[in-house]
């Protein structure tokens, strides 16, 4: 059995993974990252907009944390919060001193640019294509340390032990499968293993999110024992292209960008959405906004309506939005010099996932989350643009430094099952949610397996043993599940949602897990076996979907980006709490853990959100 | 070359010029669409692809082969998208790589009707049918359309590929400064995406297999050309593409910067550097 | 470790009728390159006659130039020239960076130019061969 | 990557001599067609007027410079297609040195004859 040793292993090479690579190997630690797609493949290259930090004079990182704060619907614990806006001047400055082609003022500072949802313009950017200049440039560092980078490798498991409590479990390492050769091997990592696998968009199927994007990290985490928190909300990004899903970036609007509905009016304003900020109101009203128009008629072909451009002129486009341009051509065929580009909302980022402190730390001993996998939580129920990039590096970092040993204090966010405040006594589901039988958990259930080397060997047998079985047995193909749990998915848990859509939303997804269990590989190669790689992720997005479904059906209230038909209001008394989905030995809890608005200096007083 | 100034007037220059060059390409397609409707009111509203199938453990696909399918024709329908198709409906062991869908991660390079191609950037509608799709060139094939990478990563990793300065500032949070011009001038070299388009479709890096390719030496130029490393490390960098398999390896095929998906003009950066070079040589005399 | 297919060189020289405008301007000057260098060596062993005498080298000269075979290699020498010293001016452009954008249209006008200078002088070559 | 940081390899500058002498050679042999055979039909050569030509000091320069000037660009050319072509080793530093001498080879016949062509001697 092959088995690699390495001091810390990060899984996913993305921005998140990436910092906490470099921050663990700065503080001296033999670190690897074990990642599904060459590093420069991650999908934080395709982040356009910016990040936010406060970096100028008329602004702080108290400013910021407030903005954070408000745009979370008071959703946002605030230590995580705080941290995420005092570290993320220096982080930025750090990027900048590795050298990423940020834009720049006419004195050579770093640009920065307003962005939805910000009271100051503090979003630094590079270009239009800002994602992936921080991808390439942390890519660079993490070439420049010599940090082990085990590329197309696809992390199926992690080695936890099988204590009965999940907080007193360990990780001792995970599973990988090479896709080239097809061997799975194990990695031991005596120190912790950081969970950075991104985001999960392929759950539904209209999406900003890339096909890699299929929620491997939250769901392996779960089935560990680890919780996941505010899986319901889940944001939706109001200008993508109809028929790709393919991102037009918030800086469009930054920059003076305008929506029309069919009629040609600005229905932001006309219509009452957001009398004040109009296009720049955050993510969640502008989506809504403009389903509301496409339902009542005002949309352009019953589906997008217009974002234009034109009117800002081609020097400053070409200047300031030049991909933009490149974008609606090649994949809209649409010239948006000339006129103006469809936009419709799509999946784009998850604000739930893998409950953990603001070390990055979760309550198993030696697993770590950062990025889009992880809720710390930072962005709450709704995330600001250009609040997730410094999350990866901010919180990366942290998980980093946190997992090579080094102290930084005692989390202010608690963690694991004993956080817990209140269970969830009569959420009405129509189907059992969770494992079909119990032996579908990804901790061994036979005694006490404590041995670290005994846990990886374990887990890699289990493992082999799993492939061994999809290769060799026949049965239905994932891709008709993986379809119809997106249908379901989009058409019922979107951004306007009811309780009978959800409802049969997880009737769907049990169906599917029942078909999922006769799934097969029809390919029998060993070598690069894509089938067998999508067939697993598809049984990770059958658990990531549901814990998103289960959400949102338990949360009466409208906060965020979560929104419901039947409550449409955000009701403080009652839900100023976290929704939490421990998996249980696969059948599922569902219970709450209390916000935290206690900041550093002051508390945060939930106020109406309007824009 | 004279000034830093006029150095940004040819960047925008060719920066435009690029821009007409798609707007042109634009029309160019926009035709070719018209046409490709009024075929297919005729025909089926099929497309044909004919894939390049390979698997060194499978019986029947170690000789490599070319397989057909027919996948329904949709307005708007990608390369990848036909693939994915292909893939999830008639044969799931159809192996590719791919990830982003919007030209940014570089995974779907590939060999589309004679020329390299992103597949997810090119629209069936603007190639000739049936559409041949065939792993990139000049790379030895591991699955299918999947080739060997490792090559050109390490030669994009053999040019020292990461910022390197003496002069970071000492003051809290103090970026290092940086002209709009400067930044301009290494604008088109950091949009790399590592597809390898322009290495496969390289004829000297087909003969020379150490031969550092158009793409790692845009790296390098986007570094030497980087006024933040300062002048002390440009004469490094350039000695890094001077090297026996450097810049003057280069025959100025411009096929590199025909294929390049993220317009990079990749020839134009390798003959700056290789005047750079003997610039910089010129001086030891 | 699993095993890949190398396609090899044939397949990708099979491949030259995808080869872009820049390929064949690299093909067809290293074929001119190559006939003129060859040439320069035969033209200073035809003109060494002239270390012999005058009457040889006139004689040898002359003798050449009756031969209509010559007069027709000559007319393609000029041809190989004339695309060479376009061409080669193209390439000096592209050295000094001046008009990259055009390299493709450069080349096809030196071909066209090349043909052009190639049919006009045909009269002048073979004037007085017959 | 030791490699990298071998000092100065001429490399770039036989790519810059590569180009100077293309640009000498454009205007030369431009000339060089036009005088023998626009202006002096090839056929008409005799050795008396080519004497007449190379005995003028200038003209005798211009074409020991072409010849010089061509056969570095010539042979330097032809050792860079096939380096190009993956010439590497032992051969190469043959294939170098055999070049070398029928360069020299060639400019030293090639003077011997202009010298023989002239009514100087
Ligand atoms: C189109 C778009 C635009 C955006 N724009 C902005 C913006 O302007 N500003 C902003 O702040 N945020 C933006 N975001 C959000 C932000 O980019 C993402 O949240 C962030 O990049 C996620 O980074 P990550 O490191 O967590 O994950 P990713 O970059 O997605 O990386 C995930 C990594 O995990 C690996 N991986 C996954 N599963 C496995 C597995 N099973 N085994 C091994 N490896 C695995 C992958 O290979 C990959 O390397 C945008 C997002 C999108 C989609
Ligand atoms: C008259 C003007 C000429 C010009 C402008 C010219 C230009 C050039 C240039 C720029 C190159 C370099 C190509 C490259 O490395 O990318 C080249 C190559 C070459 N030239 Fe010339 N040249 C001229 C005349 C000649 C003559 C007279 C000869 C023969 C003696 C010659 C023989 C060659 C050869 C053999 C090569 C190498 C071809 C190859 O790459 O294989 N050239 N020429
Ligand atoms: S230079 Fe262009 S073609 Fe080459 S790898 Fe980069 S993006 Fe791809
Ligand atoms: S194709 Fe090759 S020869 Fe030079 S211009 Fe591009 S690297
Ligand atoms: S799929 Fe990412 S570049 Fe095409």
């Amino acid at each position: 059995m092959t088995l690699h040793e390495h001091d810390v292993i990060v899984v996913g090479a993305g921005g998140a993974g990436l910092r906490a690579a470099i921050a663990a190997h700065e503080e001296g630690s033999d670190v690897a990252m074990v990642t599904k797609l060459h590093p420069v493949r991650s999908h934080t290259g395709a982040a356009e907009g910016g990040i936010n930090a406060a970096l100028r004079d008329g602004d702080d990182w108290e400013l910021h944390a407030y903005d954070t704060m408000k745009g979370s619907d008071y959703l946002g614990d605030a230590p995580a919060i705080e941290t995420l806006a005092q570290d993320s001047p220096e982080e930025v400055i750090q990027l900048e001193h590795w050298g990423m082609p940020f834009s720049r003022e006419e004195d050579g500072r770093v640009s920065q640019r307003p962005f939805g949802g910000l009271s100051f313009p503090r979003t630094t950017y590079a270009g239009a294509e800002t994602g992936h200049h921080l991808l390439h440039t942390m890519y660079e560092q993490v070439v420049k340390r010599g940090i082990k980078v085990y590329d197309e490798f696809y992390v199926s498991r992690l080695a936890v032990t099988d204590h009965d409590d999940p907080e007193e479990r360990s990780c001792h390492g995970c599973v990988a499968y090479d896709i080239k050769s097809g061997e799975i091997v194990g990695f031991r990592a005596t120190d912790g293993v950081i969970l950075a696998t991104g985001g999960d968009g392929q759950v539904y199927d209209h999406t900003t999110n890339a096909v890699a994007n299929t929620g491997d990290g939250p769901a392996m985490a779960y089935r560990a024992g680890v919780p996941v928190e505010d899986m319901e909300f889940v944001q939706f990004h109001p200008t993508t292209l109809p028929s790709t899903g393919v991102l037009i970036s918030e800086g469009v609007r930054g920059e003076g960008g305008i929506l029309y509905n069919r009629e040609g009016e600005r229905f932001m304003f006309e219509y009452g959405y957001a009398n004040n900020a109009g296009e720049l109101a955050s993510r969640d009203v502008v989506a809504r906004a403009e389903l509301t128009e496409v339902n009542e008629g005002r949309g352009i072909n019953d589906e997008y309506v217009y974002l234009d451009m034109r009117h800002l002129g081609e020097e400053r486009i070409v200047d300031r939005l030049e991909n933009i341009i490149h974008l609606a051509e090649d994949f809209e065929g649409v010239d948006p010099l000339v006129e103006p580009m469809p936009v419709k909302p799509g999946q784009h980022y998850h604000m739930g996932g893998i409950e953990t402190d603001e070390n990055g730390e979760t309550c198993i001993e030696g697993l770590y989350a950062a990025g889009e996998c992880a809720c710390a939580s930072v962005h709450g129920s709704n995330r600001l643009g250009g609040n997730a990039l410094p999350e990866l590096i901010v919180l990366g970092a942290r998980a980093g430094r946190h997992a090579a040993g080094t102290d930084l204090g005692e989390a202010g966010v608690p963690t694991g099952p004993s956080a817990k405040s209140e269970d969830e006594t009569d959420l009405d589901t129509p189907v059992q949610p969770g494992a079909l039988d119990v032996d579908d958990s990804d901790v061994a259930a036979d005694g006490a397996l404590v041995e670290p080397i005994d846990v990886v060997e374990h887990a890699v047998e289990a493992e082999r043993e799993r492939v061994r079985q999809l290769l060799e047995r026949d049965g239905t193909n994932h891709a008709e599940i993986r379809e119809d749990l997106q249908k379901a998915m989009t058409e019922n848990v979107n951004v306007f949602r009811n309780e009978d859509g959800l409802k049969r939303a997880l009737e769907v997804i049990r169906e599917c897990r029942e078909r999922y269990q006769d799934v097969a590989v029809s390919d029998p190669s060993r070598t690069f076996n894509t089938d067998l790689i999508h067939t697993i992720e598809t049984r990770n997005l059958i658990d990531v979907a549901e814990t998103i479904t289960l959400g949102a059906l338990a949360r009466n209230e409208f906060r965020g980006a979560h929104w419901r038909q039947e409550y449409q209001e955000r009701r403080d008394d009652e839900w100023l709490k976290h929704t939490m989905i421990a998996w249980n030995d696969g059948s599922p809890d569902l219970y709450y853990k209390p916000v935290i608005l206690e900041g550093e200096n002051k508390e945060y007083e939930p106020k109406v959100r309007s824009y | 070359m004279s000034t830093q100034i006029t150095e940004t007037e040819t960047e925008t220059e060719t920066e435009s010029t690029h821009q007409k060059r798609r707007l042109a390409e634009k029309h160019a397609r926009a035709d070719m669409r018209e046409r490709a409707k009024a075929d297919l009111s005729e025909a089926e509203e099929s497309v044909k692809i004919k894939v390049f199938r390979y698997d060194p453990e499978v019986e029947g696909k170690k000789d490599p082969r070319f397989d057909t399918f027919r996948v329904p024709f949709t307005k708007g329908m990608t390369i990848l998208d036909a693939l994915i198709y292909a893939r999830d409906h008639f044969d799931s062991s159809l192996t590719f790589r791919h990830s982003c869908r919007q030209a940014i991660c570089g995974s779907d390079a590939l060999f589309v009707n004679g020329r390299q191609r992103l597949g997810c950037k090119t629209q069936m509608s603007d190639l000739e049918w049936p559409v041949r799709i065939e792993p990139l060139p000049h790379a030895e094939v591991v699955k299918d359309l999947v080739v060997d990478m490792e090559h050109f990563y390490d030669q994009m990793e053999s040019v020292e590929p990461f910022f390197q300065t003496n002069e970071i500032p000492s003051g809290e949070l103090e970026e290092q400064r940086q002209t709009r011009e400067n930044r301009e001038k290494v604008k088109m070299s950091t949009r790399c995406i590592w597809c390898a388009a322009c290495m496969s479709s390289c004829n000297i890096a087909a003969g020379d297999n150490e031969y550092l390719g158009p793409a790692a030496i845009n790296k390098a130029y986007r570094f030497a050309m980087d006024e933040r490393e300062g002048e002390e490390m440009k004469e490094h960098r350039l000695n890094i593409i001077e090297q026996e398999h450097g810049v003057w390896r280069c025959q100025t095929q411009f096929s590199c910067t025909v294929v390049c998906p993220k317009d990079i003009p990749l020839t134009e950066h390798i003959q700056e550097l290789k005047r750079e070079a003997v610039k910089s040589n010129l001086k030891f005399w | 470790m699993s095993q890949s297919y190398d396609r090899g060189l044939i397949e990708d020289f099979g491949r030259w009728t995808e080869f872009s405008a820049g390929m064949w301007a690299w093909i067809f000057h290293k074929f001119t390159g190559w006939v003129l260098i060859g040439y320069l060596f035969t033209h200073i062993a035809v003109l060494s006659t002239a270390t012999v005498d005058g009457a040889t080298y006139t004689q040898t000269l002359q003798g050449l130039e009756s031969l209509l075979v010559v007069r027709f290699l000559e007319v393609g020498l000029l041809a190989v020239a004339v695309f060479h010293i376009l061409n080669g001016v193209r390439l000096l452009f592209v050295d000094l960076g001046i008009g990259l954008e055009s390299q493709d249209k450069a080349f096809y006008a030196a071909l066209i130019v090349s043909a052009a200078i190639t049919v006009a002088s045909i009269p002048t070559f073979l004037m007085g061969a017959f | 990557m030791a490699d990298y940081y071998s000092s100065f390899e001429p490399k770039g500058t036989r790519w810059l001599f590569q180009r100077l002498t293309a640009a000498f050679l454009v205007v030369v042999l431009a000339y060089h067609f036009m005088l023998l055979h626009f202006v002096n039909h090839a056929a008409d050569i005799t050795f008396a007027g080519t004497q007449v030509r190379m005995s003028q000091l200038g003209y005798f320069l211009t074409m020991v410079l072409f010849l010089i000037a061509g056969t570095f660009h010539g042979v330097n050319g032809v050792y860079n297609a096939l380096v190009n072509q993956g010439l590497e080793g032992t051969p190469k530093t043959a294939v170098k040195w055999l070049l070398i001498v029928a360069s020299v080879a060639l400019i030293a016949q090639g003077i011997r004859v202009a010298i023989a062509m002239t009514n100087l001697i």
